[in-house]
Protein backbone atom coordinates (compact mmCIF):
# COMPACT_ATOMS: atom_id res chain seq x y z
CA UNK A 1 0.00 0.00 0.00
CA UNK A 2 0.82 3.22 -0.49
CA UNK A 3 1.06 6.19 2.02
CA UNK A 4 1.40 10.28 1.94
CA UNK A 5 3.26 11.54 4.88
CA UNK A 6 3.05 14.59 5.51
CA UNK A 7 5.92 17.02 7.66
CA UNK A 8 5.53 19.86 9.42
CA UNK A 9 7.48 22.07 11.64
CA UNK A 10 10.50 20.88 13.06
CA UNK A 11 10.04 17.76 11.40
CA UNK A 12 9.85 19.51 7.75
CA UNK A 13 13.37 21.31 9.14
CA UNK A 14 14.67 17.98 10.04
CA UNK A 15 13.73 15.78 7.31
CA UNK A 16 14.11 18.23 4.56
CA UNK A 17 10.85 18.06 2.62
CA UNK A 18 7.12 19.04 3.38
CA UNK A 19 5.58 15.29 2.14
CA UNK A 20 6.88 12.22 0.62
CA UNK A 21 4.85 8.74 -0.43
CA UNK A 22 6.19 5.81 0.45
CA UNK A 23 5.65 2.61 0.13
CA UNK A 24 4.66 0.00 3.20
CA UNK A 25 3.32 -3.55 3.62
CA UNK A 26 -0.67 -3.42 4.16
CA UNK A 27 -1.35 -2.79 8.22
CA UNK A 28 1.63 -0.88 8.83
CA UNK A 29 1.26 0.99 11.51
CA UNK A 30 1.96 4.96 12.26
CA UNK A 31 4.41 4.41 14.98
CA UNK A 32 6.61 2.10 12.65
CA UNK A 33 7.04 5.10 10.21
CA UNK A 34 7.90 7.06 13.69
CA UNK A 35 10.60 4.14 14.17
CA UNK A 36 11.46 4.57 10.51
CA UNK A 37 12.23 8.26 10.96
CA UNK A 38 14.03 8.09 13.94
CA UNK A 39 16.35 5.55 12.18
CA UNK A 40 17.20 8.18 9.96
CA UNK A 41 17.51 11.42 11.45
CA UNK A 42 19.86 11.61 15.02
CA UNK A 43 17.84 14.31 15.49
CA UNK A 44 14.52 11.81 16.29
CA UNK A 45 16.68 9.18 17.85
CA UNK A 46 15.49 10.42 21.12
CA UNK A 47 11.96 10.11 20.94
CA UNK A 48 10.79 7.06 21.10
CA UNK A 49 7.00 7.33 21.03
CA UNK A 50 6.30 9.47 18.43
CA UNK A 51 4.42 12.66 18.63
CA UNK A 52 0.49 12.89 18.16
CA UNK A 53 -0.66 11.11 15.15
CA UNK A 54 -3.15 12.50 12.69
CA UNK A 55 -4.48 10.22 9.58
CA UNK A 56 -6.09 11.77 7.37
CA UNK A 57 -6.72 15.19 9.34
CA UNK A 58 -8.00 13.22 12.51
CA UNK A 59 -5.71 12.85 15.65
CA UNK A 60 -5.80 8.77 16.29
CA UNK A 61 -3.77 6.49 18.56
CA UNK A 62 -0.06 5.77 16.55
CA UNK A 63 -1.00 2.02 16.45
CA UNK A 64 -3.97 2.84 14.39
CA UNK A 65 -3.20 0.41 11.63
CA UNK A 66 -3.19 2.42 8.03
CA UNK A 67 -4.59 1.92 4.47
CA UNK A 68 -4.01 2.33 1.53
CA UNK A 69 -3.97 6.17 0.34
CA UNK A 70 -4.01 7.19 3.84
CA UNK A 71 -2.19 10.72 4.93
CA UNK A 72 -0.56 10.39 7.64
CA UNK A 73 1.13 13.52 10.05
CA UNK A 74 2.91 13.47 12.93
CA UNK A 75 1.85 16.08 14.91
CA UNK A 76 5.22 18.04 16.81
CA UNK A 77 3.97 19.74 20.29
CA UNK A 78 1.43 22.55 19.07
CA UNK A 79 1.98 25.95 19.75
CA UNK A 80 -0.92 28.45 18.10
CA UNK A 81 -2.47 30.80 19.54
CA UNK B 1 -6.58 8.44 -4.74
CA UNK B 2 -4.63 11.26 -2.52
CA UNK B 3 -6.92 14.33 -2.25
CA UNK B 4 -5.06 16.66 -4.96
CA UNK B 5 -5.41 19.99 -2.81
CA UNK B 6 -7.70 20.09 0.60
CA UNK B 7 -9.46 23.12 -0.37
CA UNK B 8 -11.35 24.97 2.39
CA UNK B 9 -14.91 25.37 0.77
CA UNK B 10 -16.45 27.36 3.18
CA UNK B 11 -16.38 31.37 2.50
CA UNK B 12 -15.09 31.69 6.06
CA UNK B 13 -11.73 30.18 7.04
CA UNK B 14 -10.11 30.20 10.25
CA UNK B 15 -6.71 30.99 8.96
CA UNK B 16 -5.49 33.87 7.07
CA UNK B 17 -2.41 35.02 6.45
CA UNK B 18 -3.01 38.65 6.64
CA UNK B 19 -3.00 41.20 9.44
CA UNK B 20 -6.56 40.43 11.95
CA UNK B 21 -9.15 42.75 11.87
CA UNK B 22 -10.67 42.15 15.36
CA UNK B 23 -13.19 44.80 14.77
CA UNK B 24 -15.17 42.72 11.71
CA UNK B 25 -14.82 39.53 13.85
CA UNK B 26 -16.88 41.80 16.30
CA UNK B 27 -19.19 42.94 13.90
CA UNK B 28 -19.46 38.96 13.03
CA UNK B 29 -20.81 37.31 16.29
CA UNK B 30 -22.92 40.67 17.77
CA UNK B 31 -26.30 40.32 17.20
CA UNK B 32 -29.23 42.66 18.75
CA UNK B 33 -29.88 40.25 21.56
CA UNK B 34 -26.15 40.41 22.58
CA UNK B 35 -25.55 42.65 25.75
CA UNK B 36 -21.41 41.48 25.81
CA UNK B 37 -18.75 40.72 23.87
CA UNK B 38 -15.18 39.39 24.90
CA UNK B 39 -11.95 39.43 22.56
CA UNK B 40 -9.44 37.61 23.32
CA UNK B 41 -6.14 38.93 20.90
CA UNK B 42 -2.94 36.38 21.38
CA UNK B 43 -0.41 39.00 20.26
CA UNK B 44 3.83 38.59 19.87
CA UNK B 45 5.47 39.46 22.58
CA UNK B 46 9.11 40.17 22.87
CA UNK B 47 10.14 37.79 24.98
CA UNK B 48 10.06 34.18 25.73
CA UNK B 49 11.39 32.19 28.69
CA UNK B 50 13.49 34.92 29.58
CA UNK B 51 14.84 35.14 25.24
CA UNK B 52 14.34 37.94 23.66
CA UNK B 53 12.06 37.59 20.63
CA UNK B 54 12.06 39.25 17.31
CA UNK B 55 9.32 37.61 15.10
CA UNK B 56 7.19 34.90 15.14
CA UNK B 57 7.08 32.40 12.08
CA UNK B 58 3.46 30.57 12.33
CA UNK B 59 3.07 27.49 10.16
CA UNK B 60 0.41 24.92 9.88
CA UNK B 61 -1.50 21.71 8.52
CA UNK B 62 -3.87 23.91 7.36
CA UNK B 63 -6.88 21.63 6.51
CA UNK B 64 -6.23 19.81 9.95
CA UNK B 65 -5.96 23.01 11.94
CA UNK B 66 -9.63 24.43 10.23
CA UNK B 67 -11.15 20.94 11.06
CA UNK B 68 -9.93 21.32 14.62
CA UNK B 69 -11.33 24.83 14.60
CA UNK B 70 -14.60 23.88 13.26
CA UNK B 71 -14.74 20.86 16.03
CA UNK B 72 -13.96 23.25 19.00
CA UNK B 73 -16.67 25.84 17.57
CA UNK B 74 -18.85 23.07 17.77
CA UNK B 75 -18.62 22.04 21.15
CA UNK B 76 -19.09 25.06 22.50
CA UNK B 77 -22.06 25.80 20.41
CA UNK B 78 -23.44 22.53 21.66
CA UNK B 79 -22.54 23.85 25.16
CA UNK B 80 -23.47 27.07 25.14
CA UNK B 81 -25.95 27.89 22.49
CA UNK B 82 -26.68 31.16 23.44
CA UNK B 83 -22.84 32.42 22.49
CA UNK B 84 -22.01 33.49 19.25
CA UNK B 85 -18.51 33.07 18.68
CA UNK B 86 -15.12 33.77 15.78
CA UNK B 87 -11.81 32.61 15.37
CA UNK B 88 -9.29 33.62 13.18
CA UNK B 89 -5.36 32.74 13.21
CA UNK B 90 -3.12 34.35 11.07
CA UNK B 91 0.07 32.28 10.08
CA UNK B 92 3.34 33.17 8.16
CA UNK B 93 5.87 35.75 9.87
CA UNK B 94 4.94 38.06 12.60
CA UNK B 95 6.26 40.88 14.06
CA UNK B 96 6.01 41.79 18.00
CA UNK B 97 2.72 43.57 18.56
CA UNK B 98 1.12 42.18 15.95
CA UNK B 99 -2.30 39.76 16.85
CA UNK B 100 -1.54 36.05 15.83
CA UNK B 101 -4.98 34.92 17.07
CA UNK B 102 -8.40 37.12 18.04
CA UNK B 103 -10.99 35.33 18.99
CA UNK B 104 -14.52 37.34 19.55
CA UNK B 105 -17.35 35.85 21.82
CA UNK B 106 -20.94 37.66 22.06
CA UNK B 107 -23.43 36.73 24.13
CA UNK B 108 -26.48 38.16 26.05
CA UNK B 109 -24.99 38.13 29.34
CA UNK B 110 -21.07 38.55 29.67
CA UNK B 111 -20.25 35.62 32.20
CA UNK B 112 -20.76 33.16 29.24
CA UNK B 113 -18.73 35.21 27.27
CA UNK B 114 -16.07 35.22 29.37
CA UNK B 115 -16.17 31.67 29.81
CA UNK B 116 -16.51 30.34 26.15
CA UNK B 117 -13.32 32.87 24.96
CA UNK B 118 -11.11 31.25 27.57
CA UNK B 119 -12.55 28.08 27.03
CA UNK B 120 -11.72 28.47 22.86
CA UNK B 121 -8.26 29.36 23.85
CA UNK B 122 -7.42 27.36 26.21
CA UNK B 123 -8.58 24.41 23.97
CA UNK B 124 -6.77 25.96 20.97
CA UNK B 125 -3.45 25.82 22.61
CA UNK B 126 -4.00 22.37 22.64
CA UNK B 127 -5.07 20.30 19.72
CA UNK B 128 -4.87 23.02 16.91
CA UNK B 129 -1.55 21.69 14.71
CA UNK B 130 -0.38 25.05 14.65
CA UNK B 131 3.32 25.54 15.14
CA UNK B 132 5.47 28.71 15.36
CA UNK B 133 9.06 29.24 15.08
CA UNK B 134 10.59 31.82 17.67
CA UNK B 135 13.00 34.46 15.83
CA UNK B 136 15.73 36.52 18.59
CA UNK B 137 19.07 37.73 18.42
CA UNK B 138 19.95 33.66 19.45
CA UNK B 139 18.95 32.19 16.23
CA UNK B 140 15.45 30.55 15.61
CA UNK B 141 13.48 27.71 17.34
CA UNK B 142 10.31 25.52 16.73
CA UNK B 143 8.49 26.95 20.24
CA UNK B 144 7.61 23.33 22.42
CA UNK B 145 9.84 20.96 20.89
CA UNK B 146 12.75 20.15 23.09
CA UNK B 147 15.98 19.39 21.34
CA UNK C 1 -17.60 77.11 49.79
CA UNK C 2 -18.80 74.60 47.19
CA UNK C 3 -16.44 73.22 44.14
CA UNK C 4 -17.88 75.26 41.79
CA UNK C 5 -17.98 72.64 39.16
CA UNK C 6 -15.67 69.76 39.59
CA UNK C 7 -13.75 69.29 36.73
CA UNK C 8 -11.51 65.96 36.13
CA UNK C 9 -8.02 67.04 35.50
CA UNK C 10 -6.19 64.22 33.80
CA UNK C 11 -6.38 64.56 30.17
CA UNK C 12 -7.82 60.95 30.19
CA UNK C 13 -11.43 60.88 31.45
CA UNK C 14 -13.10 57.06 32.02
CA UNK C 15 -16.15 58.81 30.90
CA UNK C 16 -17.24 60.15 27.43
CA UNK C 17 -20.04 61.54 25.44
CA UNK C 18 -18.87 59.76 22.17
CA UNK C 19 -19.12 56.25 20.88
CA UNK C 20 -16.43 54.71 22.08
CA UNK C 21 -13.14 53.51 19.82
CA UNK C 22 -12.05 50.24 21.41
CA UNK C 23 -9.23 49.56 18.85
CA UNK C 24 -7.71 53.13 20.39
CA UNK C 25 -8.41 51.61 24.32
CA UNK C 26 -6.12 48.35 22.78
CA UNK C 27 -3.46 50.42 21.55
CA UNK C 28 -3.50 52.68 24.77
CA UNK C 29 -2.53 49.20 26.67
CA UNK C 30 -0.35 46.93 24.65
CA UNK C 31 2.98 47.02 25.83
CA UNK C 32 5.87 45.05 23.31
CA UNK C 33 6.05 42.07 26.47
CA UNK C 34 2.21 41.57 26.15
CA UNK C 35 1.02 38.37 24.59
CA UNK C 36 -2.47 38.81 25.24
CA UNK C 37 -4.95 41.26 25.59
CA UNK C 38 -8.74 41.24 26.79
CA UNK C 39 -11.21 43.31 25.68
CA UNK C 40 -14.88 43.85 27.43
CA UNK C 41 -17.34 45.26 25.36
CA UNK C 42 -20.90 45.77 27.20
CA UNK C 43 -23.43 46.39 24.93
CA UNK C 44 -26.95 47.64 24.33
CA UNK C 45 -29.24 44.82 23.97
CA UNK C 46 -32.62 44.91 22.39
CA UNK C 47 -34.34 43.01 25.57
CA UNK C 48 -34.02 43.14 29.47
CA UNK C 49 -36.17 41.06 31.65
CA UNK C 50 -38.09 39.93 28.86
CA UNK C 51 -39.16 43.47 27.45
CA UNK C 52 -38.38 44.85 24.45
CA UNK C 53 -35.76 47.90 24.75
CA UNK C 54 -34.93 50.09 22.04
CA UNK C 55 -32.48 52.78 23.70
CA UNK C 56 -30.95 53.43 27.12
CA UNK C 57 -29.77 56.65 28.49
CA UNK C 58 -27.15 56.33 30.99
CA UNK C 59 -26.57 59.10 33.43
CA UNK C 60 -24.08 59.41 36.23
CA UNK C 61 -22.72 61.61 38.92
CA UNK C 62 -19.82 62.32 37.04
CA UNK C 63 -16.35 63.74 39.62
CA UNK C 64 -17.62 60.89 41.48
CA UNK C 65 -17.73 57.79 39.02
CA UNK C 66 -14.58 59.10 37.51
CA UNK C 67 -12.98 58.26 41.01
CA UNK C 68 -14.42 55.23 41.78
CA UNK C 69 -13.42 53.64 38.60
CA UNK C 70 -9.88 55.40 39.03
CA UNK C 71 -10.12 53.54 42.17
CA UNK C 72 -10.85 50.46 40.74
CA UNK C 73 -7.80 51.01 38.77
CA UNK C 74 -5.73 51.30 41.49
CA UNK C 75 -6.91 48.61 43.26
CA UNK C 76 -5.78 46.35 39.78
CA UNK C 77 -2.69 47.99 39.46
CA UNK C 78 -1.86 46.78 43.05
CA UNK C 79 -3.50 43.57 42.86
CA UNK C 80 -2.03 42.45 39.40
CA UNK C 81 1.01 44.94 38.60
CA UNK C 82 1.81 42.69 35.81
CA UNK C 83 -1.64 43.92 33.37
CA UNK C 84 -2.25 47.20 32.08
CA UNK C 85 -5.70 47.95 31.92
CA UNK C 86 -8.16 50.80 30.10
CA UNK C 87 -11.70 51.31 30.85
CA UNK C 88 -14.34 53.73 29.02
CA UNK C 89 -17.74 54.47 29.75
CA UNK C 90 -20.26 56.44 27.47
CA UNK C 91 -23.18 58.33 28.84
CA UNK C 92 -26.37 59.77 27.00
CA UNK C 93 -28.35 58.35 24.87
CA UNK C 94 -27.81 54.88 23.28
CA UNK C 95 -29.06 52.43 20.67
CA UNK C 96 -29.13 48.35 20.53
CA UNK C 97 -25.80 47.53 19.42
CA UNK C 98 -23.99 50.70 20.93
CA UNK C 99 -21.13 49.87 23.14
CA UNK C 100 -21.69 51.33 26.67
CA UNK C 101 -18.58 50.16 28.19
CA UNK C 102 -15.16 49.01 26.93
CA UNK C 103 -12.31 47.67 29.09
CA UNK C 104 -9.12 46.80 27.79
CA UNK C 105 -6.59 44.47 30.17
CA UNK C 106 -3.15 43.79 28.09
CA UNK C 107 -0.72 41.17 29.96
CA UNK C 108 2.02 39.13 29.12
CA UNK C 109 0.06 35.97 30.25
CA UNK C 110 -3.61 35.33 29.02
CA UNK C 111 -4.28 34.23 32.51
CA UNK C 112 -4.27 37.32 34.43
CA UNK C 113 -5.78 39.45 31.32
CA UNK C 114 -9.33 37.21 31.85
CA UNK C 115 -8.85 37.93 35.72
CA UNK C 116 -8.44 41.62 35.32
CA UNK C 117 -11.02 42.04 32.34
CA UNK C 118 -13.76 40.56 34.54
CA UNK C 119 -12.93 41.36 37.85
CA UNK C 120 -12.88 45.42 36.80
CA UNK C 121 -16.39 44.55 35.11
CA UNK C 122 -18.16 43.19 38.00
CA UNK C 123 -16.58 45.39 40.44
CA UNK C 124 -17.75 48.30 38.04
CA UNK C 125 -21.30 47.59 38.03
CA UNK C 126 -21.14 47.47 42.01
CA UNK C 127 -19.98 50.84 42.90
CA UNK C 128 -19.91 53.11 40.00
CA UNK C 129 -22.82 55.70 40.33
CA UNK C 130 -23.57 55.36 37.06
CA UNK C 131 -27.53 55.03 35.78
CA UNK C 132 -29.42 53.65 32.81
CA UNK C 133 -33.72 54.50 32.18
CA UNK C 134 -34.46 52.29 29.65
CA UNK C 135 -36.98 52.80 26.76
CA UNK C 136 -39.12 50.31 24.86
CA UNK C 137 -42.43 50.55 23.65
CA UNK C 138 -43.92 50.20 27.06
CA UNK C 139 -42.00 53.52 28.40
CA UNK C 140 -39.09 53.91 30.34
CA UNK C 141 -37.64 53.01 33.55
CA UNK C 142 -34.88 53.33 35.63
CA UNK C 143 -33.39 49.89 35.93
CA UNK C 144 -32.77 48.50 39.43
CA UNK C 145 -35.64 50.80 41.05
CA UNK C 146 -38.50 49.34 42.36
CA UNK C 147 -41.72 51.12 42.19
CA UNK D 1 -25.16 75.16 58.54
CA UNK D 2 -25.58 74.69 54.61
CA UNK D 3 -25.07 70.95 52.68
CA UNK D 4 -25.67 70.83 48.60
CA UNK D 5 -27.97 67.85 47.99
CA UNK D 6 -27.62 66.13 44.73
CA UNK D 7 -30.19 64.08 42.66
CA UNK D 8 -29.37 61.16 40.37
CA UNK D 9 -31.22 59.36 38.04
CA UNK D 10 -34.79 57.93 39.52
CA UNK D 11 -34.22 60.61 42.60
CA UNK D 12 -34.47 63.55 39.91
CA UNK D 13 -37.27 62.45 38.57
CA UNK D 14 -38.77 62.24 41.60
CA UNK D 15 -38.00 65.52 42.81
CA UNK D 16 -38.07 67.37 40.01
CA UNK D 17 -34.80 69.07 39.98
CA UNK D 18 -30.90 68.13 39.96
CA UNK D 19 -29.63 69.65 43.26
CA UNK D 20 -30.40 72.28 45.91
CA UNK D 21 -28.95 73.98 48.52
CA UNK D 22 -30.12 73.27 52.07
CA UNK D 23 -29.84 74.62 56.06
CA UNK D 24 -29.28 72.65 58.61
CA UNK D 25 -28.88 72.30 61.97
CA UNK D 26 -25.03 71.39 62.65
CA UNK D 27 -24.90 67.62 63.20
CA UNK D 28 -27.93 67.01 61.21
CA UNK D 29 -27.11 63.46 59.44
CA UNK D 30 -27.90 61.98 55.53
CA UNK D 31 -30.72 59.38 56.95
CA UNK D 32 -32.33 62.24 58.31
CA UNK D 33 -32.33 64.32 54.86
CA UNK D 34 -33.60 60.97 53.59
CA UNK D 35 -36.64 60.85 56.34
CA UNK D 36 -37.42 64.22 54.73
CA UNK D 37 -37.57 63.47 51.38
CA UNK D 38 -39.41 60.58 52.21
CA UNK D 39 -42.11 62.96 53.71
CA UNK D 40 -42.04 65.14 50.66
CA UNK D 41 -42.35 62.73 47.97
CA UNK D 42 -45.30 59.77 47.73
CA UNK D 43 -42.55 57.19 45.78
CA UNK D 44 -40.27 57.53 48.08
CA UNK D 45 -42.62 56.62 50.95
CA UNK D 46 -41.29 53.09 51.22
CA UNK D 47 -37.85 53.21 51.75
CA UNK D 48 -36.94 53.73 54.83
CA UNK D 49 -33.63 53.25 54.96
CA UNK D 50 -31.76 55.31 52.35
CA UNK D 51 -29.85 54.00 49.09
CA UNK D 52 -26.07 54.29 49.06
CA UNK D 53 -25.16 57.63 50.46
CA UNK D 54 -22.16 59.23 49.12
CA UNK D 55 -20.73 62.76 51.15
CA UNK D 56 -18.32 65.10 48.90
CA UNK D 57 -17.81 61.80 46.19
CA UNK D 58 -17.11 59.31 48.70
CA UNK D 59 -19.60 56.48 50.09
CA UNK D 60 -20.42 56.85 53.31
CA UNK D 61 -22.46 55.83 55.99
CA UNK D 62 -25.72 57.87 56.20
CA UNK D 63 -25.49 58.48 59.58
CA UNK D 64 -22.18 60.20 59.22
CA UNK D 65 -22.83 63.61 60.97
CA UNK D 66 -22.52 66.25 58.09
CA UNK D 67 -20.50 69.36 57.99
CA UNK D 68 -21.11 72.75 56.57
CA UNK D 69 -20.47 72.61 53.02
CA UNK D 70 -20.59 68.66 52.33
CA UNK D 71 -22.06 67.92 48.88
CA UNK D 72 -24.76 64.60 49.77
CA UNK D 73 -25.72 62.39 47.14
CA UNK D 74 -28.22 59.54 47.39
CA UNK D 75 -27.16 57.07 44.80
CA UNK D 76 -29.86 55.22 43.78
CA UNK D 77 -28.94 51.26 42.55
CA UNK D 78 -26.45 51.48 40.04
CA UNK D 79 -26.68 50.44 36.40
CA UNK D 80 -23.34 51.06 35.09
CA UNK D 81 -21.68 48.57 32.50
Amino acid sequence: MRVRLLYFAVLRDITGKSEEVIELPEGTRAAEIWNRLRGKHDQLAGYERPPMTAINETYVSPDQPLRDGDEVAFIPPVAGG
Amino acid sequence: MFSVLSVVINSMSYLTDAPIDSQELVKRVMRPSDGACVVFEGVVRDHHEGKKVESIFYDAYRPMAEKEIQRIIDDINIRFPQVAAAVVHRLGKLKVGEASIVIACASPHRGEAFEVCRAIIDRFKQTVPIWKKERGPGGEEWVGWQK
